[in-house]
């Protein structure tokens, strides 16, 4: 079962070469859907009492290295697997109902680096999760540089903020690598070396090694998310990439990082973990104001797109640091969130662009006059952007400040300010589209089908989830508390009364 | 008194007489014009039954002549590498243009007899051996460089490798010789013992051997600081040629490195491994940052073999099984990502103006994408990407490094294959990216001047370039995802050692 | 008579070839070097061969010296080719590749 | 039925009416979705009398009751239940705010008839009544936030609605961020009862707060201070009061409802609501106070210089709800409550009248220009007569009674509180007189020639459309700001709700006289029993004593403003000559406006362009940019060595083995 999700995308992205021209992108959306599909059975039948992982794979692959090909599902990936299907089927779809030159390859690569980011979510081993995590670069590579945009300033080609990308993200991947693999040998003390997770987790290696695989692997997940002084990759990426496969990029694989903390970090360092708790808080709170600031100076509309994710991953990473299970409970949510949120943020993006036949906020405008419909969706997801209490994501903020208040007040009190801003820069972003009067040149038209049946269901997730957030929280709830156990420290008795 | 002839068991020595027969065969036909068109098809036959014949002894160590040659799987292993290597520089040197103007015969018996050197180098375990093969690889490749008479940079290369090589090896020699001196015999396992017996580490004689010996055995493999013939020659010599040098010799090269160091040198592990991993790094660095920017994809893929071969030397330094098993699957992934490279650098240099010039390969990906592919894959798997074989080779070297204490020299690597992306992706991105700029102008030796080789319009789509290049991708991409039985290939040779 | 005496003037002989490769110019002189160096290299074997007490040495010797002879006869053969093609016999005028 | 499911059904109407009307803005008639929209609330309505009824059924003491339907996100020892609350308190706020919003319903149905956007004028109306009572009947402090905020949305939504102005978006954007900056507070407060008490719950916090805290312990004051943020941020208390004037960028009805009658008491119910925790926090309870008392005075001088006719209702409505506050934090909390909803008559009435004004004037909102519509507009005229009246406590009117119980309330807890009381008294005599300087100005007097226009040809003057707050054209013909809106005098459905909303105005104190009838502080006492300040009693004598102060004052400021605008007109000019600093004072708003964006404004968005323009550039970028030298430069050193010279090579060859030897020799002695 778990195999045909994580293979089924590749598969069809391979089929798909044979398929005639045209047709390509349709079997390519088709792949994406049934891997939906096949998720969302997987969550059908997943069973939120059990402890560990479910569904599992365990394949010795290399015995003369001791890595396993072992996949498994529990709280943590379960959602997050859920939220790549999804988006990858808007992001296919999106991409389908446009004229993709050399459609062939485009599709080939978006199906495999669905295949990597599913890999990446539900490896169990630690050198598959390095290996799936590096993987899921290389056709965003190609996506990005073979169909992404010059820029007519002047500014970097696409392939040279691709190449700055994917050496910048490799960096920490490379390292990570060897991080991961100290830290099976150190484990090991000269017996059988494994790579399992869950094995590694049971007995922690010694502090003195943590301190520095710890970094190796923060640094990685940081890059990847982006945090703050590591997103240099960031705006020349995000400015030069083709709309659909920026949709699935920083919907889904920036919270690959965060999870990776979740994941691995965590359970398998806790003592390194504790120590640099402040640290690293430090980076989310840096990340979170200056993310804001930043999205409410940028007049390139996915800028402004890019580093609210920015401030966002801030509240995740914050979310995961605070070493409590609440505060993580919300990280998870607000993981799915985000992913839901940006998603459709950069397919409006997209259609805002064919209006205005613009990206600079400053040219666009009064949109909003024939195009209710979008209007009204554009308006959901900026509210959801901003954490609008009723919003899961508000839920997820307030699981995560809930849960650094009890244990970092003041760094919550800082973190917190970021929600206004948010508030600023997300309304600013509808205002200056959809508001105001209408420059010349830009037509307002109404949405047709073919971008509604993208953006709909994507919009209709968000409200769902804002009805019912206990959905994720109660599936997660005990994946969380085993992953932040190792760390937690003493939690408010009066939570408890 | 009687006489008795030491004794020789001819079955282990099989590979090398069938390769020295089927050498005085491609010869002969060399004499015999009409024959000689039949000389690929020979060369061909004659490495396929010393693979044959290889796989056949695939068994217990056995010693010959003395104590001079050893056939262990480690040998096997490496020669098995060397004549897959020479098979595909065969296919590729159909149609060549150096071929020709040196004579189809004498081309590929020194190719056989390169080849020789090299089953040889893997076996020997003496200096005298190991002296007589590494002369026996060389001189034919110092030759095989120069083919290309027509070409002055075909010229200089032979020239200059046979300089610098013939420094090298006398250097070698001397260290021999000093060696022999401090140890008073010149099997590698005597080596030991002598050394052991003397047991002086102060013994200047035995460290200046050591570094003598290290200086030349550095150079075949080009590590930096000795690795400054390998880009030019690389960009001098035919391509065909040039690939097989990058993986044949370095792996004979690693091989004698092994044992050398790991037999003859065990005793004073502790004193050079950290002068080897010095030299790692060195060759990391060199490698990779010299690679940056070179517009010659052969000088590029020179470069780039100085620091792979800083990664591989990795794995001797921390002189343990593992980290021969990690030495030996590298040389092999090593040896499929190269070949497609070279294959598809063979292609275009026949159907473009360009020669090796990366604009020889822009926008590959839409009217060549069978060649793109195969570059392609080749790329991303000396970068160490995941799905390749050459990720698992990192993967291996680095476990090797870690268990050895060697986490630094492992961290290097990272390091080094970061900035290794730079240039290796920039080729990708020639290949399947908008172009960054206009084409820059053929290089001058293209079009009417003597030294341009004829364009073959068709050369993109021979089955002999094609086939090379796919299959060593499919291999790189195989071993990639299924890489188990290379891995148990290594494990054979390590264990063969320890 | 002592064998320091034969390893001090082996390496001058080595020292010697070193230096003339570094410092002519014309490949001829160089690979006369060349022999000098693999010389050095024979007499060392040789002398220790005598101290040692076993033939090994000596044995490597000769075989060296067939091996430089191959040397020598590819040098000359290249420097023929490169006569061949009106090119200046000044290894430093080869620099075709470069950088 | 229960009281709760009465209530979820409350809940359940209007957001059902927001949501048809939303999606069907297409297939439903214009019309349709008007009377849609106000049957949804009136049905609203109906089931909160049905709620109220029920209670009714019960003990006094018994009459709260909590009901939840799901889980919403309770995990981890969070207990987040979508559940509500309904109290004498919840059922007294539903029953004012459906009530008035069902007028003004009917109101918008006339008035915004030929406006563009019509289905999502009634949408957006649906929704915010939806989240209003969402808000009064949370029964957690979460699900409260989310009633809080979507408020918030709602008047953010309704003030920018026509978005096609430049200032409409501004004002939204400004009223948005400010109510943002006011959940920020109370999420605070949220947490900060959470890490104390361990649980939102209204029932559960209540219940522990007063063996948890200690009076006047810090977390305890911490937490009501960061309320009171919350509360002044939506109240429009001093000094996050800066968006409500801007709020009358909205449609008039927008104001009436929103910005007058309903959304800015929230803040009133919530310090009712937390009276518990206030009683704990004397000292914060104070503060409040204090404010309430420092806006009421604050708005009421600004009231005084302000010309557009809105704008100085909207500083009215500032000022009566510090009164409100005031009342609430002192423990007079049936009083405030009473003046809540009698405010909410007559403010929502006052809002009406001059929307009815204003679209005669074609838009214009300038009180200079205006004049002689008593002429003009008889009906309009005396429901703002009517309004103005009770606005100004006059003798007999609903203000008069409800104003007066606070301040009598006041007085009768004595010490400090007696002085609040006499502020109190200052603030009625300032609201008598802006209120009627609105009157004189507007009502008599010899028509303008809008007026004029109406009297002679019957129909509304139809001038180009004006912005009224940046006097510029505006492109009106994508049909909104509507080209003209409609008055009373035409529109059956405004005369109606306006009427009913008059008699409301006048009467509606009459339910709680001194000594006479006590219907309203009899069913909402046992709401604040477990508060030892609802002992406080005043005597009815006293009270009494506190109407007569009151009436007086209210006369004598209606006096003061005949004179000062009809009497002698030029007077006024004069004052401005004199007392020019206090007039500008004024005029500008206690430069309120100007301090925030020195302060707060300008260093963020400098901040923003720092990170921009320097830091993005020298550090994030000089990271890259760095390294990519470093290792360029290496790779430019390395082709230098390789010269291609053959000696060259030989020699590094020769020195790497001179170095290799080196070391060996050296690490072996």
């Amino acid at each position: 079962m778990i195999n045909s999700l994580l293979w089924t995308p590749l598969a069809f992205g391979l089929l798909g070469l044979a398929v005639p021209r045209r047709w390509t992108g349709w079997w390519a959306t088709l792949g994406a859907a049934v891997t939906l599909g096949i998720a969302i059975a997987l969550l059908a039948g997943f069973d939120s009492g059990a402890s560990g992982p479910q569904d599992t794979v365990d394949v010795n692959w290399i015995p003369g290295l001791g890595v396993d090909y072992s996949l498994g599902l529990d709280g943590l990936n379960v959602f997050l697997v859920l939220l790549t299907a999804v988006l990858w089927t808007a992001g296919t779809a999106f991409a389908a109902f446009r004229e993709q030159v050399r459609p062939h390859l485009f599709f080939l690569m978006m199906l495999l680096g669905e295949t990597a980011t599913l890999g990446a979510f539900v490896a169990q081993d630690l050198l598959l999760f390095v290996l799936f995590f590096d993987l899921m670069l290389v056709p965003f590579y190609f996506l990005f540089g073979a169909w992404g945009s010059d820029r007519e300033d002047g500014g970097p080609t696409a392939s040279a903020a691709t190449l700055k990308m994917i050496v910048y993200t490799l960096i920490g991947s490379l390292l990570m690598l060897v991080a991961a693999i100290a830290t099976a040998i150190i484990a090991a003390d000269g017996g059988h070396v494994t790579f399992s997770i869950a094995e590694l987790a049971k007995h922690p290696i010694g502090d003195g090694s943590q301190r520095w695989i710890f970094w190796f692997f923060a640094v990685a997940f940081l890059v990847k998310m982006p945090a703050f002084l590591l997103h240099g990759w960031m705006p020349d990426a995000y400015r030069a990439a083709p709309l659909p496969a920026l949709a699935v990029f920083s919907g889904v694989l920036a919270k690959v990082g965060a999870y990776g903390f979740l994941r691995v970090v965590l359970p398998l360092f806790p003592s390194a973990t504790v120590e640099f708790q402040e640290v690293i808080l430090v980076i989310a709170l840096a990340s979170i104001l200056y993310g804001s600031v930043m999205a409410f100076t940028q007049t390139n509309v996915r800028l402004v797109a890019g580093y609210s994710s920015v401030a966002q991953l801030g509240f995740i990473t914050a979310g995961i640091f605070a070493l409590s299970a609440d505060a993580s409970d919300g990280a998870v949510l607000q993981m799915v969130n985000h992913g839901l949120v940006v998603a459709p943020l950069f397919v409006i993006v997209a259609i805002l662009a064919e209006r205005s036949g613009s990206e600079d906020l400053r040219e666009m405008g009064g949109m909003a006059m024939k195009a209710p419909v979008l209007a009204a969706l554009f308006l959901i997801v900026t509210l959801a952007t901003l954490a609008m209490p009723g919003s899961a994501n508000f839920v997820g903020e307030f699981y995560i400040l809930n849960g650094l208040f009890d244990s970092k007040i003041v760094f919550a009190v800082v973190a917190i300010s970021g929600v206004a801003m948010s508030a600023y820069y997300a309304l600013r972003l509808y205002q200056r589209t959809m508001h105001n009067r209408r420059p010349e040149g830009i037509v307002s038209r109404e949405i047709g089908l073919r971008d509604g049946v993208v953006l709909v269901p994507l919009v209709l997730c968000i409200l769902g989830l804002a009805l019912y957030p206990q959905l994720i929280l109660k599936r997660t709830d005990d994946s969380v508390n085993q992953a932040v156990a190792a760390v937690e420290g003493p939690r408010p008795e009066t939570a408890q009364q | 008194m009687t006489f008795n002839a030491p004794h020789i068991d001819y079955a282990a020595l099989s590979p090398v007489l069938a390769l020295t027969v089927g050498l005085c065969v491609v010869l002969l036909s060399a004499v015999f014009k009409p024959l000689e068109r039949s000389a690929p098809v020979l060369t061909l036959l004659t490495l396929g039954t010393t693979a044959g014949l290889l796989i056949w002894q695939w068994n217990d160590p056995t010693e010959l002549i003395t104590g001079a040659l050893r056939l262990d799987e480690l040998a096997i292993s490496i020669s098995l590498i060397a004549i897959l290597t020479a098979a595909f520089a065969v296919l590729l040197s159909i149609g060549e243009p150096a071929a020709e103007e040196a004579g189809s015969g004498e081309y590929h018996a020194l190719l056989l007899g390169s080849v020789l050197g090299m089953t040889l180098l893997a076996q020997a375990t003496n200096l005298v051996t190991f002296f007589v093969a590494i002369e026996t690889l060389s001189i034919p490749l110092y030759i095989l460089c120069a083919t290309n008479l027509r070409r002055e940079r075909s010229l200089e290369s032979g020239l200059k490798y046979l300089i610098v090589g013939s420094l090298g090896s006398a250097t070698l020699l001397y260290g021999m010789a000093f060696l022999y001196g401090a140890s008073g015999s010149t099997d590698f396992s005597g080596i030991a013992a002598g050394i052991a017996k003397t047991g002086v580490l102060g013994d200047p004689l035995v460290l200046v051997g050591i570094g003598m010996a290290t200086v030349g055995l550095a150079f075949k493999t080009s590590i930096a600081p000795f690795h400054q013939w390998t880009p030019d020659v690389y960009e001098g010599a035919p391509s065909p040629i040039t690939g097989f040098m990058a993986v044949a010799t370095k792996a004979a090269a690693f091989a004698v490195f092994i044992r050398f160091f790991d037999v003859a040198l065990a005793p004073q592990a502790s004193e050079w491994q950290p002068a080897l991993a010095v030299l790692a790094a060195i060759s990391i660095v060199v490698g990779n940052v010299g690679a940056l920017g070179q517009d010659s994809l052969k000088r590029l893929l020179g470069y780039s073999g100085v620091a792979q071969a800083g990664y591989i030397l990795g794995g001797l330094v921390v002189a343990s099984e593992a980290g021969v098993n990690a030495i030996v699957f590298y040389l092999a992934a090593y040896a499929f990502m190269n070949l497609a490279a070279f294959a598809v650098v063979v292609a275009r240099e026949r159907e473009t103006v360009y020669g090796d010039h990366i604009d020889g390969v822009r926008g590959l990906g839409s009217d060549r994408p069978h060649l793109a592919w195969p570059l392609t894959i080749s790329m991303l798997g000396l970068a160490g990407l995941p799905a390749t074989a050459g990720f698992i080779g990192k993967l291996y070297l680095i476990e090797a490094l870690v268990e050895g204490d060697y986490t630094w020299l492992a961290v290097f690597i990272a390091v080094g294959t970061m900035i290794s992306l730079a240039y290796y992706l920039r080729v990708v991105a020639a290949m399947w990216m908008r172009p960054g700029g206009e084409p820059a102008a053929a290089p001058a030796i293209a079009g009417a001047s003597p030294e341009a080789d004829p364009i073959d319009p068709w050369a993109g789509r021979r089955w002999y370039l094609v086939a090379p290049a796919v299959l060593a991708a499919a291999a790189t991409i195989f071993f990639g995802v299924i890489p188990q039985p290379l891995v148990e290939f290594a494990e054979h040779a390590g264990s063969s050692l320890f | 008579m002592n064998i320091e005496w034969y390893v001090v003037l082996s390496s001058l002989l080595f020292a010697v070839g070193a230096m003339g490769i570094l410092l002519r110019r014309s490949p001829i002189v160089i690979l006369l070097c060349l022999e000098l160096m693999l010389n050095a290299g024979n007499l060392a074997l040789v002398a220790f061969s005598k101290m040692v007490g076993n033939q090994q040495g000596q044995v490597f010797a000769i075989v060296v010296m067939v091996v430089a002879a191959c040397e020598v006869v590819v040098g000359l053969g290249l420097i023929v080719a490169i006569f061949r093609r009106k090119l200046p016999l000044d290894v430093d005028s080869l620099r075709e590749l470069r950088g | 039925m229960s009281a709760t499911s009465w209530a979820w059904l409350v809940l359940l109407f209007p957001l059902l009416g927001s949501v048809l009307i939303g999606l069907g803005f297409k297939v439903i008639p214009a019309r349709a979705a008007g009377v849609l929209g106000t049957a949804s609330i009136g049905l609203a309505f109906a089931c909160g009398v049905a709620m109220l009824v029920n209670l009714l059924g019960q003990e006094p003491d018994a009459r709260h009751h909590a009901s939840s339907l799901w889980d919403y996100a309770s995990v981890a020892g969070l207990d987040v239940k979508l559940g509500i609350y309904v109290d004498q308190l919840s059922t007294f706020m539903v029953l004012v705010v459906t009530g008035v919003s069902t007028l003004i319903h009917l109101y918008s149905f006339g008035y915004m008839r030929s406006d563009e956007g019509y289905h999502r004028f009634f949408s957006y109306l649906n929704f915010f009544v939806f989240s209003m009572l969402l808000l009064v009947l949370a029964g957690n402090f979460v699900l409260l936030i989310v009633g809080w905020a979507f408020v918030g949305f709602a008047s953010y939504a309704l003030i920018s609605f026509w978005y096609r102005r430049e200032t409409a978006t501004k004002a939204g954007m400004k009223a948005f961020v400010i109510n943002v900056v006011g959940d920020i507070g109370l999420v605070l407060a949220t947490f900060l009862i959470f890490r104390e008490l361990g649980t939102f719950d209204y029932g559960a916090v209540f219940a522990r707060a007063p063996q948890v805290f200690s009076t006047n312990e810090w977390t305890i004051t911490a937490i009501c201070l960061l309320l009171l943020v919350g509360a002044f941020a939506k109240s429009a208390q001093l000094p996050l009061h800066t968006w409500l004037p801007d709020a009358m960028e909205g449609p008039t009805p927008v104001s009436s409802l929103i910005h007058a009658a309903t959304m800015v008491t929230a803040g009133v119910y919530l310090i009712a609501r937390t009276h518990v925790l206030f009683v704990l926090a004397p000292t914060a309870a104070d503060i409040a106070a204090y404010v309430g008392l420092a806006t009421l005075l604050v708005a009421g001088t600004i009231a005084i210089a302000q010309t557009d006719l809105k704008r100085a209702i909207a500083y009215s409505t500032m000022s009566q709800i510090g009164y409100m506050i005031m009342g609430v934090s002192i423990g007079a909390y049936a009083q405030g409550l009473f003046h809540l909803m009698t405010h909410a008559f007559f403010k929502a009435l006052l809002f009406m009248a001059a929307g009815s004004i204003i679209s005669a004037m074609a838009n214009r909102q300038d009180v200079d220009r205006m004049s002689g519509f008593w002429r003009a507009m008889r009906f309009t005229s005396i429901l703002f007569l009517i309004g103005s009246l009770a606005l100004a406590a006059f003798p007999l009117t609903s203000g008069f009674f409800s104003k007066d119980s606070i301040l009598a309330y006041a007085e009768a807890r004595g010490g400090m509180y007696a002085w609040m009381a006499v502020g109190g008294y200052v603030g009625a005599f300032l609201t008598a007189i802006y209120t009627f300087r609105l009157v004189f100005r507007v009502l008599p007097g010899d028509p303008c020639p809008e007026a004029q226009h109406l009297i002679e040809s019957g129909d509304l003057f139809h001038g180009p459309a004006i912005n009224p707050a940046t006097e510029e054209e505006e492109d009106a013909d994508v049909g909104f700001p509507g080209a003209h809106h409609h008055i009373a005098e035409q529109s059956k459905p405004m005369a109606v709700a306006m009427a009913v909303l008059g008699f409301g105005a006048l009467f509606a104190g009459l339910i709680q006289v001194p000594g006479v009838s006590d219907v309203l502080f009899k069913f909402l006492d046992p709401a604040f029993a477990n508060s030892p300040l609802s002992e406080v009693h005043p005597s009815v004598g006293a009270e009494w004593r506190g109407l007569a102060i009151g009436g007086l004052i209210s006369i004598l400021g209606i006096a003061t403003a005949y004179v000062l605008w009809v009497a002698r007109p030029e007077l006024p000019a004069r004052f401005r000559e004199r007392l020019r600093p206090v007039y500008l004072l004024c005029l500008n708003k206690w430069y309120f406006d100007e301090a925030i964006d020195f302060l707060v404004v300008r260093p963020a968005l400098a901040i923003g362009r720092f990170a921009n323009r320097v830091f993005e550039r020298v550090v994030v970028d000089g990271l890259v940019i760095g390294t990519e030298d470093v290792v360029g430069g290496g790779g430019r050193l390395v082709r230098i060595v390789q010269s291609g010279f053959v000696r060259g090579y030989a020699l590094l060859l020769l020195v790497g083995f001179a170095g290799l030897a080196l070391y060996f020799l050296l690490s072996s002695s």
